[in-house]
């Protein structure tokens, strides 16, 4: 008993807002979550990431107490809630489909949790009022959700979980059910409401870009399992595994296989020296390198490896052009400059940088 | 004497509850004009005792009436009296001992000296105790003929069965029916048996329902009145109702010609204003054999445990037989009094004629006296079937000897 | 110990301390479960129970008053040797398939009718359903009078001069099931219509879109697509409807009785005639159990497929 | 029948719609048929009846059947027509409907937002149990009703009603829960609501159409019932289709048919009422009671 009561060990420095021990879900036979280690410090906004399935709106429902584990525990400020109920636990969410009360105006879907929970009418008028303010839905107060856009539901829905003047906000998709224009703009003002609130935010999205601008910390997801925990810039460029590697960026990495050995990989027209990482004997590998980070034109020279791609494909995107060639026999990327001029045919000089590349066992698929 | 004596104990037993005045349920399902007419005369007795009627009907026949009744003293919370077909129906009710015991009142009234036939007693006695009152007598037994018919057809009213077949082609090429039949199966199958009795003889009919002889029941006298039914059944064709006073109703208004049916059809000539003999013809037993079944009404009562309940059911009891209720009820009913000892000053033609045959002592018992309610249900299956289909006369016998077989 | 130094030590904002282990299974969703106790105590007490009850004394030679002597299989051999039992399921197969059919086929129809953007469309929905709203009592008396051969349908038009004219189908043997059918699909048509219309309602407009653009008929776009994509609403239609047909009694004794000459003779009848009519209840208790066991064998595995493997979250 | 649906100019009548239509209309005629015949009738007076058509419009106008049966005819001995019955049916309508509502949809907001172990073969059972004919449990209920002491009073028959009318009515409400996005009961739990919060703040003020479907399906079955109310209650209660059934089963020498319509119309009043004015939201509420599944 003391035991599951026990702070958990895994204490950092700053101790952490939300810890998950041995987190385990399993519907019959299907196993959602396995064996989940987590924690995540006050004030930090940490996004949990993956395609559907791989299980991170359940961690996030296990988080709120909508689900109740199997297995395992759930700290949020130092006090287990693992068997509490989503309103005890000192957290407020907000989620894709809004899920607005609709026969409630404004102010009432606001003031619900503070009803609910029996806060003074003094109280409750002041917290919606500043929510409002905070969000700028102040003329909305007294209409019903149905009267209202999409940008503005989903700022009532955060209002909601502000109101309640929470430890943590777990957000599960709030924005995949708007256009991509508002989308943006509400990333925005959710990374400017997280800096001025400075709570602890649990964030999940299939989209990597709302993951990298916001998060402090990633968590990639894959079949219950955490893939890599880490800041973006971590995620991006030191991914642990090649399935990071392969999830995240758009267009995504290019992969070559080959073999790792005496500190150098050997692809199929290509020899790359790469600083080893790891010891131990030689082994098949594969390499990964960011279409952004094949190096063309005058850089190409530069280049520790050289060498040249037939262009096939041309996608001419603005920014940038999206070049696709092939490069040892399999299809290779390149984001080139938007003023490229690159036309299907030209034989391309591009060069690599072996910092810059990522280089992964061919058989555990980890990071060499 | 006697009866001085006996209408002496029931205003003694009045006077001694009248203080009391009870909310008297009673449960029953008579309804149609006459029947409620009838059943209204009761409730007048009734409620001059200075107790309270309060009137359970149902309407739609035993059938829907049962259920209810059952179910309110399966429940707990019974009526205070009801209308039961007196006959073995009762018999399970009696044996589970929910049923109230009138011994004492039917000894006090001596129900055993005035109540004729002896046989209605019979009915309500289980083991030596007596279980209910017998209110009336109704027979099955009668023939229902409009005389107008005949007379605009210019032919004599058919004093027999015999002579109404032969006139029924004259009647048919009228364009009217010869024979009306309410297509509710207990009909079909009770003009059945009145025309077992009446062509087969009673000691048939007794062999078949009383002693259940297959073999009689297939021998060649049923054969006759299967024959007889086969052609009945031609003679019936277009009479598209469903009651038997629709039924009636026909005969009544010049649409049928006859009807076989009980005497309480009697109540709706009444209610029409027709006068028996004049308007309408009665022949018992189908003119053929005057014999009368000795059926009737009775009412039980749910044993309850509040004394002053169990008081007024005794005390309704005892009314029922009283010479004035006897009286007034059946006048209304069309029905006899289960009392011989009363004078039916009122009585009208067909009751005379019924009233004759129950004082030369030509009765058998009522069908459902002889039959469980369970071999009723089948033989009124069978023969309604033989009545809507074309099945043979053979077929239909063979399958009536099977039920009377089987029958317990 | 830990407890109250852990709850004392933790900025608490709930009412209640953390519980710190798991809490009963039986206890979890205990709101939940008081709710639902009375549907449990229905499905368990009334609905089995009842059962249970009906079927033990199926076994029994109890006649006015249920009674536990038992007789083994006494009642089932009855049940089986008797025509108008035979009868009775006839009539309940045919009355049950063809009504099922039409119910579904006019129901359907009707309701890809009104979903055409008709005019007036809430005066013909209000026309269809409102028989709905009168019992089978009522139905029955107005379906056997417009059927009454002197006074109904057939003295009509035979008063207009087609004296041949015959349609009398309570009072003809072999007709007399669909004269109940008539009167049975004008009382329900509506709902399934209902029903239908509501499904046909939510179907995605783009679909219409996508078969109008591939130049598939109407017809076919029903038949293979908008029908196909349907199912949740025919199954909630078949349960309606059948479990009607099962129960069909009322309207049988309100037109028929039964009649004519035990033509119309239906299993629920059956029941009651034996029950209340001969008085006896194990006979009537037998030819309930046959009908719930008809019943059990078609529903169970349909109610496996629909509840069994689906789970929510 | 060709054409798709949609807005599309078409031409008022185009051989498409003269056929749309006129199959719309001869069905409508099919199914106003009876209550036309019905209306007629209980305005004539019998000899018309017996002479005229019945689909005859009344040469005479007559509302005496009307008044009979409302006020005349009798039942045995009480000759005061349907209005004897009616605010007895009135006095076992409102706490049946109002009961069977509240139970049937508590149990489907639980059963599709609150599963449990076994809930869904709770359910089960209650959905075969739609197919028990209900004849054969008269008598169980009858000794049941005895054991806790209601047999005989209106809340026996409340109960009764709320039971039969459960299978049906609990479906129906599983299926408009389940249809409401799991996300709204999720932010609702978030937010501090219990079981019983969440259903009566959120999801009972959201649910008018289903509530309504309820209430029509339940008022038409309870109003109608004849059986049960006279089998567990006593004359006292009895409901008016207890007087219906004896105007129409007991005939005082002929059938009187005007009576026996005027009758059933007033009998079917409070029904017919009820779905007229309900309009729109029956179609919605079956939409979604009966679609998701």
């Amino acid at each position: 008993m003391t035991e599951t009561a026990a702070i958990p060990p895994l204490a950092a420095a700053s101790s952490p807002s939300v810890s998950i021990r041995g987190l385990r879900l399993a519907f019959g036979a299907v196993t959602v979550l396995q064996d989940l280690d987590l924690d995540i410090a006050e004030g930090e906004f940490l996004v949990l990431l993956g395609s559907s399935g791989c299980g991170k709106s359940t961690l996030l429902n296990c988080i709120a107490g909508l689900l109740e584990p199997t297995d395992g525990q759930i700290f949020i400020k130092g006090r287990n809630v693992t068997w509490l109920e989503p309103s005890e636990r000192g957290i407020g969410m907000v989620f894709q489909s809004y899920a607005l009360y609709p026969q409630m105006t404004v102010r009432g879907n606001l003031s619900f949790g503070l009803r609910n929970a029996r806060v003074p009418r003094e109280e409750i008028d002041r917290r919606v009022a500043r929510a409002a303010e905070i969000l700028q839905i102040g003329p909305l107060l007294d209409r019903k959700p149905g009267q209202l856009s999409g940008g503005q539901r989903q700022r009532v829905a955060i209002g909601r979980a502000l109101v309640r003047d929470v430890d943590v906000f777990l957000f599960d998709e709030p924005l995949s059910n708007l256009d991509a224009k508002l989308r943006t703009d509400l990333r925005v003002e959710l990374k400017r409401l997280h800096q001025s609130l400075g709570n602890t935010m649990i964030y999940v999205t299939h989209d990597q870009v709302e993951a990298m601008t916001l998060a402090d910390r990633i968590a990639i997801m894959k079949g219950g399992r955490i893939m890599q925990l880490g800041t973006p810039d971590e995620i991006y460029n030191r991914p642990a595994n090649r399935y990071v590697a392969d999830f995240i960026g758009s267009p995504s990495m290019n992969f070559l296989e080959g073999q790792w050995e005496g500190g150098a990989f050997r692809g199929k027209d290509i020899l790359l020296p790469i600083p080893a990482r790891t010891g131990g004997t030689a082994r098949p590998a594969i390499l990964g390198i960011r279409p952004e980070h094949v190096m063309t034109g005058p850089l190409a020279e530069t280049a520790p490896l050289r060498t040249e791609v037939i262009v096939d494909i041309v996608e001419p995107m603005g920014a940038d052009t999206l070049v696709w060639g092939e490069l040892g026999g399999k299809p290779f990327r390149i984001r080139m400059d938007g003023q490229a001029r690159v036309r299907p045919g030209d034989r391309l000089p591009i060069g690599l940088d072996p910092a810059r590349a990522s280089l992964f066992d061919a058989r555990t698929e980890e990071r060499l | 004497m006697r009866l001085t004596a006996s209408l002496l104990g029931a205003t003694a037993l009045c006077a001694a509850t009248a203080a009391h005045a009870i909310d008297f349920e009673v449960s029953h399902w008579w309804t149609s004009g006459g029947e409620a007419n009838a059943v209204a005369k009761i409730a007048e007795a009734w409620e001059a005792t200075g107790n309270t009627w309060v009137d359970g009907a149902i309407a739609g026949s035993g059938d829907t009436a049962r259920p209810i009744m059952i179910s309110r003293i399966l429940g707990g919370d019974p009526m205070d009296a009801f209308q039961f077909n007196h006959g073995r129906q009762a018999e399970e009710m009696i044996q589970a001992g929910l049923l109230l015991d009138l011994t004492d009142v039917a000894e006090e009234q001596g129900w055993r000296d005035i109540v004729n036939p002896p046989s209605l007693l019979d009915a309500c006695t289980y083991e030596g105790r007596i279980y209910c009152a017998p209110i009336n007598i109704h027979s099955w037994q009668w023939m229902w003929l409009n005389n107008s018919v005949y007379e605009e057809l210019g032919l004599p009213v058919p004093t027999n069965w015999d002579e109404f077949v032969d006139t029924a082609d004259e009647v048919r090429a009228a364009g009217k029916v010869p024979l009306a039949m309410g297509g509710q199966s207990w009909q079909s199958q009770g003009a059945f048996s009145v025309m077992a009795v009446a062509l087969a003889g009673r000691d048939a009919w007794m062999a078949v329902y009383g002693d259940k002889n297959a073999e009689v029941a297939a021998g060649p006298e049923f054969a006759r009145v299967f024959e007889a039914a086969a052609a009945a059944r031609e003679l019936s064709r277009g009479s598209n109702v469903q009651d038997w006073n629709q039924a009636t109703n026909m005969v009544i208004t010049g649409e049928a010609a006859a009807q076989i049916m009980g005497d309480w059809a009697q109540g709706e000539f009444a209610m029409a204003g027709m006068v028996a003999g004049e308007d309408y013809t009665c022949l018992p037993g189908l003119g053929v054999n005057a014999l009368i079944s000795t059926g009737g009404d009775a009412f039980y009562f749910p044993r309850q445990d509040d004394p002053e309940v169990t008081a007024a059911q005794k005390q309704f009891a005892a009314m029922l037989l009283s010479p004035e209720v006897q009286v007034s009820f059946n006048l209304a009913k069309g029905s006899l009094p289960v009392r011989g000892d009363v004078d039916l000053a009122a009585a009208n033609d067909c009751m005379r004629k019924g009233l004759e045959i129950l004082a030369q002592g030509n009765t058998i018992p009522d069908g459902n006296m002889l039959l469980t309610p369970d071999t009723t249900q089948q033989l009124n299956d069978l023969i309604s079937e033989f009545w809507a289909t074309d099945m043979s006369a053979a077929d239909a016998q063979a399958r009536f000897a099977e039920i009377i077989a089987s029958a317990d | 110990m830990a407890v109250t130094d852990q709850a004392a030590a933790s900025p608490v904002r709930g009412a209640s301390a953390a519980p710190l282990r798991r809490p009963m299974r039986l206890f979890r969703n205990l709101s939940a479960k008081i709710a639902t106790l009375p549907m449990i105590l229905t499905a368990t007490v009334i609905f089995v129970g009842c059962t249970g009850w009906t079927v033990v004394h199926s076994f029994t030679s109890s006649r006015l008053l249920p009674r536990l002597d038992f007789v083994g299989l006494d009642q089932y051999d009855r049940l089986w040797s008797t025509p108008k039992w035979y009868v009775a399921i006839q009539n309940l197969a045919v009355f049950g398939v063809l009504s099922l059919i039409f119910s579904l086929v006019i129901g359907f129809v009707l309701a890809a009718l009104l979903d055409r953007k008709v005019r007036g469309e809430d005066v013909f929905r209000t026309i269809f359903l409102y028989p709905f709203a009168l019992s089978f009592v009522v139905t029955g008396l107005v379906w056997q009078w417009l059927l009454n051969p002197e006074l109904g349908i057939q003295g009509v038009v035979r008063d207009l001069g087609w004296t041949s004219f015959t349609f009398d189908p309570l009072y003809n043997r072999d007709l007399v099931i669909y004269g109940l059918l008539i009167a049975a699909l004008w009382q329900g048509t509506g709902l399934v219509m209902c029903i239908m219309l509501a499904g046909l309602r939510s179907v995605d407009d783009e679909i219409w879109k996508a078969a109008r653009v591939d130049g598939i008929p109407t017809w076919k776009t029903y038949t293979h697509v908008i029908i196909p994509m349907m199912r949740p609403v025919f199954v909630t239609a078949l349960v309606l409807i059948a479990s009607g047909i099962v129960k069909v009694y009322d309207l049988v004794v309100a037109m028929t009785q039964g009649g004519p000459g035990g033509a119309s003779e239906v299993p629920a009848k059956y029941v009651m005639d034996a029950m209340f009519g001969a008085q006896n209840l194990g006979q009537g208790f037998a030819a309930s159990t046959m009908m719930l066991l008809s019943v059990v064998i078609i529903l169970i595995p349909w109610a496996y497929l629909e509840f069994g493997g689906r789970r929510r979250g | 029948m060709d054409g798709p649906r949609g807005p599309r100019p078409r031409r008022i009548l185009s051989r498409g719609n003269i056929m749309l239509y006129g199959t719309l209309i001869v069905v409508a005629i099919y199914y106003l048929l009876p209550l036309w015949v019905m209306v007629m009738t209980s305005l004539k007076g019998m000899p018309e009846i017996r002479m005229g058509n019945i689909f005859a419009p009344p040469v005479e106008i007559t509302f005496e059947p009307w008044v009979k049966a409302w006020a005349e005819a009798c039942t045995g001995l009480n000759c005061d027509g349907l209005s004897r019955g009616f605010w007895n049916s009135v006095r076992i309508l409102v706490p049946s409907v109002a009961l069977s509502i509240a139970v049937a949809s508590v149990s489907g907001y639980a059963l599709s937002m609150w599963r449990f172990r076994g809930s869904e073969t709770f359910f089960a059972i209650l959905l075969i149990g739609a197919f028990i004919p209900y004849q054969v449990m008269l008598y169980p209920i009858v000794i049941l009703l005895r054991e806790i002491g209601l047999y005989g009073s209106l809340w026996g028959l409340v109960i009764v009603h709320t039971i039969f009318g459960m299978p049906i009515n609990t479906l129906l409400f599983r299926n408009w829960f389940a249809a409401i996005p799991e996300e709204l009961f999720k932010a609702a739990r978030v937010d501090g609501a219990g079981f019983w919060g969440i259903f009566l703040r959120v999801l009972v003020p959201m649910s008018l159409p289903i509530f309504t479907v309820s209430a029509i399906i339940q008022v038409t079955g309870i109003w109608n019932d004849f059986l049960f109310g006279v089998v567990y209650t006593t004359p006292a209660n009895y409901p008016m289709t207890v007087q219906l059934n004896n105007i129409v089963n007991s005939v005082q020498g002929v059938k009187e048919y005007n009576v026996n319509m005027a009758a059933t119309l007033l009998t079917g009043l409070v029904p017919l009422i009820v779905y007229f004015a309900s309009g729109k939201l029956f179609v919605r509420g079956i939409a979604a009671g009966a679609v998701k599944g």
